[in-house]
């Protein structure tokens, strides 16, 4: 089945972007495609590679980043909502795309299912 | 064969837009508003409810000149334009705030739960903000 | 003793911070209704009972700008709530010793 | 008709998204309590008795991860609702037509 | 008169760190930690407080193994060592969560909601996240 | 009298640095001094230049630089807070300054009040 994810908060400040992380992860063991993750609201800052964890913590960002090359997703950022907070390509992670809202609308009808995580 | 051929008969889908959250407070209410606007450009089956407190960002004769924000609450009445027509908001959600159809910005139809239940589940692909 | 002023920016049918509040506001001490909270300020409100129960303990205030925002000037407040403006949420954190947000 | 998974992220203490989904869930669709929202699968949690008013028509099931890191283990869950790991989140998602997120 | 002897004698302040929130779905909890961590380090009279879904964050046993997710629980052990020793828990709190002080990974002082006041309204500065 | 402001999130996205930031205006209107502002949690994305909003939107980031500049407001971003979330200096506005959590208590400590603005 081919899913679309949609990420509403960014990396750390709610669970939102973890569950979407291990929701995919686990859609992809079970040979399940997801096709593309759109990141919205402050899911936009899930792509900025400036992002320094400590080092005994999860680095979201390069995992999404990593789950994206090796699954072939396509990680979208909203250009709309990453310029009022400041996420442009200077920053922007490698293998991340920065796009236009259209691209969730054609998440959800291209997908079998689209999910939210959202607070 | 050609290329579109390959695509099959255009699909359309039941898209919901669901509004939970009063507007001002957080951001979610203008930037779900801005996605509404640009999925009426596809040719898909778009409805958007309010429900709770998200009947709040329809209230009528908002002014944020004093909050130093940007009012978008206008903004609602191009849903017409955009040819966005099934606008629902819950009864119980307008009632209990002691609100009627005649304090928003826009026509609606004001459905009771139990029928807004109905439309929910005939969906095939629910955002939520 | 402290004089407090609780901040209040949460609306009431969405959290649960008016209701803690009210239940841990010392007697003699002051509540900001600002952003979302303003909503629990509607005379309407279904929290406005729980409200007006501690009306004559606590002074209740709310903050203008965010009524207006919110489009709630044609909406009547709850009796006995002021409505301030930001100069006037300064001087409620001045005549106050400790500003309590309940976030 | 669309069978629906409604995710439930948020603590039914703090917020109102598991009242209002229990509200306007069809029968017949099924709830998956994730996030701080698996405080509402405790049996001992507030809001258990509007779970179980419902329990008969809708199917309930919490995230085991979520139950652990929140060190809900040695707590008794309310009778009837099923523990899936991420694995069975996706095969709820599949099983059903539609997953909507009360946020 | 030398620069120090300008200052005054020191201000002892009291500080209370309020929590509200549970551990995990939102960063609240771990970021106030820290903080409190830092402020034990200023001579200041510190407390702490989990009121509502904030005693949560005090549950014994998290695994966050399969969270993917840092598990900070085992560091509330570390506020004793830091000299912080006021640590409230309210009783209404944990009782409608089905909670007891033994559930807890840390020994805590749990207050009845009416002596938890008191001790709020005695404070200098309050922090909430 | 003197101010300490705590902003705990980040432009847009909620209230709190709008509110903040018209207590402060009002504050200083008022004739008080605004010492400090503390930006932690979310509230780091405040001092992200790369920020453009809307053109009939306000600019959270400028006006924030603007106010401290004029009177003299220290503007300090939480390091810790800031690391993970990718607010580094490159891509820090001008009148901000990153600095450790004792910031925090310090404003607390060294204000007649200290008010906090958050979710």
């Amino acid at each position: 089945m081919k899913f679309g994810i949609l990420v509403n908060e960014g990396p750390f400040t709610h669970q939102a972007s973890d569950s979407a992380y291990q929701f995919a992860a686990a859609a992809i063991e079970k040979g399940h495609q997801v096709a593309r993750v759109f990141f919205y609201n402050d899911g936009v800052y899930n792509s900025n590679k400036l992002s320094e964890p400590q080092t005994d913590d999860r680095n979201l960002v390069d995992l999404w980043a990593k789950l994206g090359k090796e699954h072939d997703i396509d990680l979208v950022v909203c250009i709309a909502a990453a310029l009022r907070r400041g996420i442009k390509e200077e920053v922007l992670k490698d293998g991340f795309r920065i796009s236009g809202l259209g691209q969730l609308v054609e998440a959800g009808i291209e997908n079998d299912r689209l999910v939210v995580f959202g607070d | 064969m050609e290329p579109w051929e390959e695509e099959g008969p255009e699909v359309v889908k039941r898209f919901m837009y669901v509004n939970r959250k009063a507007p001002y407070g957080t951001i979610y209410a203008l930037e779900c508003l801005e996605v509404v606007l640009i999925a009426a450009a596809f040719d898909q089956d778009v409805s958007v409810v309010f429900v709770d407190d998200g009947v709040y960002q329809l209230k009528k004769n908002q002014d944020t000149a004093a909050i130093g924000m940007k009012n978008f609450s206008n903004t609602y009445r191009a849903l017409d334009d955009y040819d966005v027509e099934k606008i629902y908001v819950e009864q119980e959600s307008l009632e209990s705030r002691g609100l009627t159809a005649e304090d928003l910005i826009i026509p609606v139809e004001v459905l009771a739960g139990d029928n807004l239940r109905e439309i929910m589940a005939q969906q095939d692909v629910v955002i939520s903000s | 003793m402290s004089k407090m002023l609780h901040l209040i920016n949460k609306s009431p049918t969405d959290r649960n911070s008016l209701d803690s509040c009210l239940r841990l506001a010392e007697a003699g001490s002051s509540v900001l209704l600002l952003e979302d909270g303003v909503y629990a300020a509607l005379s309407k409100a279904a929290s406005a009972e729980a409200v007006n129960q501690r009306m004559g303990e606590l002074t209740f205030y709310v903050l203008g700008p965010d009524v207006s925002a919110r489009g709630l000037d044609d909406k009547p407040l709850i009796d006995g709530i002021s409505v301030v403006d930001y100069g006037g949420f300064v001087d409620l954190v001045v005549e106050h010793d400790v500003a309590q947000s309940w976030l």
